[in-house]
């Protein structure tokens, strides 16, 4: 099983919809669950099915992303056969940068012929889940389909122009496919991960691009999708396809759910991330922390409620954070009161300043800001 | 091949029985230690920061757990194609072969290694410390002061002197007697097992010393002695910074509580000075609504629900709802359940303490004081429900509900 | 831990002392093969090839120089997070340690390690052919057959078969007797010492094998025939591509010259099924306009300024001009200076020939035919100017110039 | 010393050149020598002095160098802490591509910055050379420079409009920098391998970015040789500076002269690339070859003279080499003649094709042709 699969990540993916965050960024970099950027959860779900070569897709933007695969090693994918290949836009001289997925294949085209894996996962790094794609391989082969999709229902993600939407008959097959832009309605939906045979992926990329078309799911599956076998794969467990900054906000506070945790970090499929070799997080004498997602090398001695704190956050004595998310490095000074704020990485927040937000408007603040 | 400058021999060969149930199965460098480390975590992480990157670790004793902490070397940066960190136990030669005999010997025997990097200097260390230190300015002051041998020395109280290695030094460092735990100490300068020795030098007292049948091969025994009695100009470099023995079970416990005591000279929060480990994959700690935590160092994969206070909790420690847990150290995957109390206690990995079991006891509620003492439930072991473990036991097998163990 | 479907543990422990002065200070996997490769490269990248990518080496003798030749396992993309390459040495638990008894004893005192990854199988090579062999294909072979063990054979002339242990099976291919060495063979399957097991019979059979102290603890002897009494299902898997055995001098020597027969099935070129091994950033191969190389291997480092024919040239050998070398294998480093002969022999790493000496002869010269063979030069040792060095002859000590060695 | 030198390199550098073997490739990733490509050179230089951190400027064209460096393993730059840094062109949404040295040091200032190094080597990727690069900056301490410059005494390359030449002074202090040109005259001219403080190195670099100054010879070096401490390092072995296709040719067959490749590969400080786990090269029982630098791989059945042969060349029985460069997976086909020939990847000459060049003027066949 091991090198019969092919990774492919999508990484500047809907980087649009969350500007907040991507002025710097790629949306594969973004920070996730106080340690995670978000392609860690894609990443891990090849590296845990088995997979050894995965192609990086990148537009702009990707220094940040590059800073955090380094050499590959905490995927494990610092390999000398395969491993992480971060495909930037400049192929040849003449390219341009692409504009959808199909474009971003074709860019890649020399990368997916010479690979000799059977099948290709293809899978856009804004979605949050941790699924069994090595399971979905074997449904994907059993029931000799041409493509396999990963689904989940719930309400649909706006802002997804392309996202699509199914009507899912018997054994899973896939008998009709939407594109319902912002419909807002309940819905089996996409999860942008997907299973094809590699030279199947070849032949259906290279005829569109032969037309000029660039959307893989509009131009590619919606029409054929009585004449390919298209399935579905239910995934009934956690899955988050981040639509705005709102939503951002609202899947890391998900993860205070227990239950939540429990469907995103199994013990059997770990979300690997850069190492940091922080120390423990100490929590102070007068620390008063209740309900809250914390990563290692905090220091914690003011009020931390309903809060994720990433790596290295500091927060002061006298302090209070309620419905916070605080990105790596950042300070929270003395008596200062922050509640609903979202915080960049290194944001520096002087003794007594007050930052109040609500549930449906969070705060945002840039990167490297000083308050 | 290319030339080291200095190649570095870990001694982590010892079983440290000291550490009674917590060294049955792994050797003492393996032993956990400040919430997500191994104590061998310092002196590898202390190589790699002083730009030392090819390290031979000696191992005898039980060595699995050891190898597959440090596997390939990756989590140290020491996964190189030249030099990085060797495992070397003992071995067979086409004339039969032998366990380590001493210290000294481990490293006889791995002359052909050292050799292969053809360095100038040789640092010895033991993986039985917690301390930070840039072994490159000792380096610095082994070949600027041209010595043979160069020592590192620790000022300890005179009074506890005569529990450990004492050199007897001249005014300039150089050291003209040494005594191993002098009855009537004449300094307070001990060594902390620290040595850097000229190559050559080295290589020439160990084959001298492999010749003696009657020899323990011992560094402090008999390859120091044997140098100073020849004349070796032999040095110290004096340390101040926090060095700790974990060697006993309340020196293991107390070296940990160091981390939370604002006095105590130990960062490892330093970004120009990591300490390095091997970590797994978890998820981030949680804290519940019901949790109360002080004065505590918390680590990945931790779901606190209950009380924590001035205690170090290692990786995926789970605190159930209304546990107590006080002054003490749980190791990586316990589970303290529901409403039971653990206080001025070792949890080793794994172990589970079932509801309502109370392990420990605190001085203050100790009946016989002169018993007292830090209690210790051995690795994957189970406490049953309301079981209860006294001060100082040491419990090497699994308690049935309701017992108690003294 | 995530579960590893199969384990593989490779015996690396034998000295291979049929091969002389060549494993004198090296484990024969450790031993020279094919120009740029170990032995030990070929499970090593079967292993790798075939999806396994958990890999522990049993080493016992001389174990530094395999040591340093696995490192971390980076050659062969074996430097994995979970996983990779493990070096096993015998080691010292609480209540003392052994050497390796036998193959199967070595397995046994590294059930801790297989049991860290939870295996259904575990694969046991040995360290000592010359093969390419996807252990994939057996494994499912062994899992559809349902098999306890699977063992896999090589047909051989029955004529020989008596020199090897021979599976004598049924229709189905289980096997219902194994005879070592059987004086009149029933069969021409002779087993490649390569087992497929599932783990659980495998541990159950090793811990009742550690009970007998009457046990020489070998796979062969002892686990399979034990095994098969017991009624457990045994199976062969059939290979017939290339498959050598390279315990001795000669056949060390025929294994390398099968590179250069066209009619032999050994592809080394073959991108998807490459043999990695350790190189260490040499220049490429320099060919003089003086030289000529006819039906040779040679590789990186090598400055060839004479004559060379049906041979083997290792990493960073010089031919000097003026010397031949013909139907012989120089190892790394080796030097054959000018107008010296090399032919018929083995000429072993870092070995000087001197200018006019000659080493080995050829069968046509060679005035007692039955005192024949490959002549051997050991390693690092120099031929004077002018010595001779027989036929058969096994050169252990450096030979003076003018000197004629038999 | 290991993490004192911080390492710089440029790896689009003088592409046009050599426009021949740079349409799908760098400067920096031109095969050369047999078995390397130019980078190695100076990715060798850099680690043989302890460097463990390097980062890797690329304009573009860079899929083919980022395939070559991988994780850095060949490099021993896999690293946790360190290692290789690729920094594309795209640092920022807003940030363009970079024209000259000081703007594309611009792109990288926050990895300036950031570093920890007190010194910078910053090298040209187009050099070829084997120079102890700890003795060099031992010498650029020991005299206090503000700037060490490797330099070598021969005829100016052409065609390197910003290649300066100087003229040297006692204690090898650099007196007088000149820039020009064409000019083709003997001189000690510049290898564009250089020492300097980082935190000057930022300083110059800064105050010339506010100016609009793009070179950093013209620009920052030249007005400053009196103000700044400038010193040459002479470097007396063998080193080129590849100007031109010509050029190229010639430089790869000055190493069938044994002292050149005594000069370039030294067992101290061995010259490292990428592994194929090649095969052995072999002899076929008809070869004939003279005087040839030969990769591992190849399989020889004809007769090559006077030539550089890469990884898995395949020459077939009655083909004839002379004094051609092939590089890696071209076939020779039987009876096919060749003479000042350069073939670059994958080329397959058919049987009996007849190929002729001179001495003067090389015929070069690009990447991938069927002849």
């Amino acid at each position: 099983m091991t090198n019969e699969l092919l990774g492919i990540l999508f990484t500047n993916v809907h980087d649009d919809l969350i500007h907040e965050l991507t002025t710097r960024r790629s949306m594969a970099s973004i920070p996730f669950g106080a340690r995670y950027r978000l392609i860690d959860f894609s990443l891990s779900n090849l590296v845990n099915a088995g997979v050894s070569k995965v192609g990086v897709i990148t537009k702009a933007n990707y220094q940040s992303l590059m800073d955090h695969l380094g050499s590959g090693k905490p995927w494990d994918l610092d390999r000398k056969n395969g491993g992480l290949y971060i495909l930037p836009p400049y192929n040849t001289s003449e390219a341009g940068v692409y504009e959808g997925h199909v474009d971003a294949l074709v860019g890649i085209m020399q990368f997916l012929k010479r690979s000799h894996e059977t099948y290709v996962a293809l899978c856009d790094a804004d979605v949050i889940c941790n699924i069994d794609l090595k399971a979905m391989l074997e449904a994907h082969i059993e029931k000799a389909a041409d493509c396999t999709v990963a689904y989940k229902h719930g309400i649909l993600p706006r802002n997804h122009r392309d996202l699509m939407s199914f009507t899912i008959g018997e054994n899973e097959r896939i008998q009709d496919i939407r594109l319902e832009g912002n419909c807002q309605c309940e819905r089996d939906f996409s999860l942008d991960i997907m299973i094809l045979e590699r030279e199947k992926l070849i032949d259906l990329v290279e005829s569109a691009a032969a037309y000029g078309r660039t959307s893989f799911a509009r131009d590619i599956l919606l029409p054929r999708v009585d004449s390919l076998r298209i399935f579905g794969w239910k995934v009934a467990t956690f899955a988050e396809v981040i639509d705005s900054a709102e939503h951002y906000v609202e899947a890391n506070m998900k993860l205070l759910d227990q239950s939540v945790r429990r469907e995103l970090f199994t013990p059997d499929r770990p979300i690997y991330t850069k190492t940091r070799d922080n120390m423990p997080t100490k929590y102070g004498v007068d620390a008063k922390v209740r309900n809250a997602l914390i990563a290692d090398g905090c220091i914690i001695e003011g009020t931390v409620e309903n809060c994720i704190l990433f790596r290295e956050v500091i927060v002061k004595k006298g302090a209070v954070l309620k419905n916070c998310i605080v990105m790596q490095g950042s300070t929270i000074g003395e008596d200062a009161f922050l509640h609903y704020a979202a915080l960049d990485k290194n944001v520096v927040v002087s003794p007594k300043a007050k930052l109040q937000g609500t549930a449906k408007c969070n705060i945002i603040i840039q990167k490297d800001a000083v308050i | 091949m290319k030339k080291t400058e200095c190649v570095a021999m870990l001694l982590a060969g010892g079983q440290g029985s000291r550490l009674g149930v917590l060294t049955q199965n792994i050797a003492k460098p393996a032993v956990p230690y400040g919430g997500k480390y191994r104590i061998i975590d310092f002196p590898l992480s202390n190589c790699v920061n002083s730009g030392i990157d090819t390290v031979g670790i000696l191992t005898q004793y039980q060595p699995l757990a050891l190898n597959d902490y440090i596997g390939s070397g990756k989590p140290w940066d020491l996964d190189r194609a030249n030099g990085g960190v060797h495992i070397l136990p003992p071995y067979q030669k086409s004339k039969g072969g032998d366990w380590y005999k001493g210290t000294a010997n481990a490293i006889y025997q791995n002359i052909p290694f050292i050799e292969r990097y053809n360095p100038d200097y040789v640092l010895v260390l033991s993986g039985d410390h917690i301390y930070k230190m840039d072994y490159a300015k000792m380096i610095d002051h082994h070949r600027r002061s041209q010595s043979d041998c160069t020592i590192a020395v620790f000022e300890v109280p005179l009074s506890e002197a005569s529990r450990f290695g004492i050199m007897n030094t001249r005014e300039d460092g150089t050291i003209y007697e040494f005594e191993e735990k002098p009855k009537k100490p004449k300094s307070n300068l001990a060594s902390m097992g620290i040595y850097v020795f000229t190559w050559t030098k080295l290589r020439q007292y160990l084959c001298e010393d492999a010749e003696k049948s009657n020899s323990s091969s011992d560094f402090g025994k008999d390859v120091i002695p044997a140098m100073l009695a020849a004349g070796e100009k032999m040095s110290v470099y004096r340390f101040s910074d926090y060095w700790k023995d974990v060697g006993t079970i309340d020196s293991l416990w107390e070296a940990n509580l160091d981390l939370l005591n604002p006095n105590v000279k130990l960062d490892l929060s330093d970004p120009a000075w990591r300490i390095y480990s091997r970590s797994e994959g978890m998820p981030p700690q949680y804290v519940d609504r019901r949790a109360v935590i002080e004065n505590s160092l918390v680590t990945d994969g931790c779901e606190i629900y209950g009380e924590v206070d001035f205690s170090v909790l290692f990786e995926n420690v789970t605190i159930e709802p209304g546990a107590q847990v006080k002054y003490s150290l749980v190791m990586p995957g316990a589970k303290i359940s529901k409403d039971a109390t653990v206080q001025y206690a070792i949890i080793a990995e794994n172990v589970v303490v079932g509801p309502g079991a109370v392990v420990g006891e605190s001085p203050e509620e100790c009946e016989d004081l002169e018993g007292w003492g830090i209690a210790v439930v051995g690795e994957g072991l189970t406490v049953g429900e309301n079981a209860k473990v006294s001060a100082k036991a040491m419990v090497r097998e699994s308690v049935k509900a309701g017992e108690t163990v003294a």
